[in-house]
């Protein structure tokens, strides 16, 4: 067993990973920036060292500084949590060449799966449907061209390296890819160091369904069910729940089979996320496996009554799953909202600013995860995930109520938040009937509307 | 009354750290108040990590610093060290006149040593933390009195 | 007193981050102070129930209280009238003289009519309730100006 | 369907019967003394009526000022919560003969169940087990002893109307009779306006165990396993749990079983609770029923996934149950503490005044119903309670170390709190192997102790 970990993280993530040590009896010790000297995670472990000034670059993205803390402070693995170095092959070799462990897959899968054509393709010869596409970096306009005159309009153009939305456009018509193509290559060069992009068929009202996978170092690979993360602005997901609203009990089970399959295929240990499009005949299309803890994950720790992080420690540390596929029962309906400190008025400006009243909901079937306090400061340099509000019931009526009398009790003042836009959605027939697609947001809320 | 002076007054407490000031001169009265903050709901954590144990910040400190005194501050995590290993003498101790680019201990961090330099001609006046003790980034090593 | 110095006076002491101040100076004494308000974390209530939409304290209203004026308030709560029946003239009017024990309305409970009486002598003011509403406990129904 | 609820309570209760309704779509009208101007349910119900100045003669236990607020509200049925009005027959009648519905049971079950020897013959009666003792009044001194001689030492002296351990006292030999007895008639009549007394075999190291039951008005009368409440002190109950750690499953089938019959019997509608006693040798014997909402009920929410409340309503409401027992599952287990505003090292007294700072824990498993917030002040006219700490885990360790963590990340500051309390039963070695009873807190854990 550990005996301390280092949490290379920041923020409510930071949070949540230090609890699951907590009650795992196993000591933390949380490596921040200046700036968050006085943040919640920094008050609540064990241990805390500063390692750098505010910018990301100098501390929480900063590999030998991290490794150096690990090392002082003697912890014997390390959690990124999610963002930051999260998916990173290099910080992942790093750990295991200075011998501290790094609760995640091991550094060739994170590469593997990083490199979202590399990917597709090594699946699509195994036999996982995937979308329509490239099967190499398309590098000018004319290759784009031949590509989409095999699998026509629309398409979309991604980042290679990509992910959170950024260096990906749609295009519809051969005037859009003339428009986007070096735009698209300019954000991924910036965000990603990385020009290349790939083409793939863009599915009109597709559902973003993604399975959890734990998979131990025995090989045993569970499904905790699937999220419907289809409510997104700009690619970035904002609600989510578990189970989707919309899968059949066959079509879930054979969407299970292959998020289980991939993961095998891959030899992954650890905690996992096959991404799935559904399209609107209902034909799942593969998309791609993150290699870390997602944000959504309360949603289906309501509704299997597992604690994903803790199990995610747990097979780091070499334990073996000790449950089947059978033990794993889906109960009742699990909703997420990410509270951020944005705008909705002023398309979702962030808001940084400080928390001069905080007041939070209870009661049954409510779950809060968040460093945010009352006096608290969100600094502008980092995300702006201010609370996940977790609701659970029996059945989907019930969790929405539920998120409607929380999000009603949710006191944050201070700082704009986007509560209101998440009242409207919930409000919304089409999202109570489920019928809602990534595009939702924005061709049918907020059409003709300031939100 | 001098509203010119009494502009001053607050000038000068409002610059200070002080939170009350009664002056009592010639006939005249001043008391300046200033309230403060108010405090964190969250407690002070219960165990700080081995370096940040060390760093209290005393009154005035700021002061200090900019006139005369400089704090060498390490620049990275890492384990400090004294000398250039266990046998050897240390590069300095309290006393000692240091020069700009001089050495003054070692910061050993992933089996790199990364030493430390002053920056200021001076004093040394104080070393903050013992020999083979973990530090932190911004964590106070010296304290040099400017010459 | 130089009514201007105190402007002056004001003026600085307002533009600066100080919360008190005292300045004695050849026998005058000047204290000033800011008080932050204090804030509820809550919101307040977006629906008032009728009967309390109709409460707003205004300032000073208790010294007012105290000296010349005198409001009435609910003892229960229930239903307000102004007369015995619909059909009745209503017991008093703003404006008019009342007596101690005088009815100046009625407050229906459980179907029991409860009399309220003045606990003065004065002139009605006003009339803080419309016949047929709902009144809570401890609510404004009458103001009396006392003799 | 309801439209509107009066709920006659105040505190977290009060509130927690306002988050049901406003899931369930009923509007709410809350009554409250002009001490509780500015608590949490007055500014979250849809209409708050003050009904009387602090004092719970004229406020919470004033029957005429509550109906008429529901006469001038239009309410169509009132809540009573837990406490003041909630177990008092004349109220229930008095809404009856108002046209205004009571949710909770009949006036003629209250009454009959208030009688704590009433209740206990006419369950004899009908073969139900209950504990020896006496079958009518105990009127004095040469009475009790001559039961004494036949049931034998130690017993209880109970108020007849009683409840909350006041008017009761353990009597382990002659002295303590001649010691007691008028004393506890004195107690009996002060709080409950009778002196009334009687005996019962006081079982040593007995556990409180007791089972929730819902019954309809078609007579489905279904349980929701079993709460262990054996942590008390001075018989008010301090952490309960569910399920029992000690009962086997033919066991816990025997006494839900009894406990359903003793429901049945009564022609019992709503929400109620049979109470019993599990002796060391594991025979339980019936000690009362409880016909209201428990304060404990959180628990049993957490391990059946059932809104107890919402459930209430509905009965009250005429619909009737529609699953069956065995589609009540128990999953996990489930720990409550109750946190008061009590100085733990000073003989638990009450610590009224002004909450400074508050903030809650959070993450996945924990659930908080408290209707404090920071800068509210505790009234001292009122109990003690500040918060219900509930906590849920896959099994009894896992609750437990939530619980640790939970009490740990609960910050209080302004008054003093029973949670160092709770931290030190938690890591006690007897309770975490579930061996306590109801005399534990004051015969082992602070023998020889401030606490």
């Amino acid at each position: 067993m550990f005996s301390k970990i280092l949490i290379a993280n920041r923020g409510e993530v930071a949070l949540r990973i230090i609890r699951a040590c907590k009650e795992l009896g196993i000591g933390t010790v949380v490596v921040f920036s200046k700036e968050d000297e006085h943040s919640l995670p920094v008050r609540f472990a064990d241990e805390a060292i500063c390692i750098g000034p505010r910018e990301p670059a100098e501390s929480y993205l900063n590999v030998p500084r991290i490794i150096s803390a690990a090392e002082v402070a003697g912890a014997d693995a390390i959690h990124p949590g999610y963002g930051f170095l999260a998916e990173n092959e290099q910080f992942a070799e790093v750990c295991r060449s200075s011998g501290v462990a790094f609760i995640g897959p091991d550094p060739e899968v994170i590469r593997k799966l990083g490199n979202k054509v590399e990917a597709r393709n090594i699946l699509a010869g195994k036999g996982i449907p995937v979308i329509p596409g490239s099967e190499e970096i398309v590098g000018d306009k004319s290759a784009a061209l031949k590509l989409i005159s095999r699998i026509g309009y629309p398409v979309i153009l991604k980042a290679a390296s990509g992910g959170g939305g950024r260096g990906m456009r749609i295009v519809r018509e051969k005037r859009d890819l003339n428009l986007f193509f070096d735009i698209a290559q300019q954000e991924a060069r910036t965000s990603f160091g990385n020009p290349d992009l790939y083409i793939e068929k863009y599915m009109e009202k597709a559902k973003h369904i993604e399975f959890q996978i734990l998979a131990d170092k025995s090989g045993n690979t569970l499904h905790f069910g699937e999220r419907d993360c289809s409510i997104q602005r700009r690619y970035q997901k904002l609600m989510e729940e578990s189970p989707s609203f919309v899968l059949s009990g066959s079509l879930r089970k054979k969407m299970a089979k292959i998020a289980v399959k991939v993961i095998k295929q891959l030899n992954y240990v650890g905690a996992g996320t096959v991404e799935f499009l559904l399209d609107e005949k209902m034909k799942f299309h593969f998309m791609e496996v993150n290699t870390r803890l997602q944000v959504e994950h309360p949603v289906t720790e309501m509704v299997t009554g597992r604690d994903l992080v803790k199990a995610q420690i747990k097979i780091a540390e070499g334990e073996d799953l000790d449950y089947t596929q059978e033990e794993i029962r889906i109960e009742g309906v699990s909703l997420e909202c990410r509270i951020n400190a944005e705008d909705p008025e002023k398309n979702f400006t962030p808001c940084p600013g400080k928390i001069v009243a905080f007041h939070l909901p209870g009661g049954p079937g409510i779950r809060v995860d968040t460093h945010v306090f009352s006096g608290y400061t969100i600094p502008p340099f980092y995300d702006s995930l201010l609370a996940k509000l977790i609701t659970w019931g029996r059945d989907r009526e019930e969790t929405i109520a539920r998120m409607r009398r929380a999000l009603e009790e949710f006191v944050i003042e201070g700082v704009k938040t986007t509560i209101p836009f998440h009242q409207r959605i919930i409000e919304n027939e089409h999202f109570k009937k489920g019928q809602f697609y990534t595009g939702f947001v924005e061709e049918e809320l907020m059409k003709g509307s300031e939100i | 009354m001098d509203l010119d002076q009494l502009r001053e007054v607050i000038e000068i407490f409002e610059s200070s750290s002080l939170s009350e000031m009664e002056i009592e001169t010639k006939g005249t009265r001043f008391r300046l108040a200033k309230h403060k903050e108010e405090k964190s709901i969250i407690p002070e954590k219960k165990v700080l990590s081995p370096a940040r144990g060390k760093e209290t910040k005393e009154p005035g400190e700021k002061e200090i610093e900019e006139r005369s005194l400089f704090y060498v501050r390490s620049p990275l995590v890492g384990t400090f060290y004294r000398a250039s290993s266990p046998e050897e003498e240390p590069f300095i101790e309290v006393g000692d006149k240091v020069s700009v680019g001089q050495t003054l201990g070692i910061i050993e961090a992933m089996k790199v040593m990364n030493e430390i330099t002053s920056e200021v001609v001076g004093t040394i006046k104080e070393i903050s933390v013992e020999s083979g003790h973990p530090v932190e980034y911004d964590q106070k090593l010296f304290l040099i009195g400017k010459d």
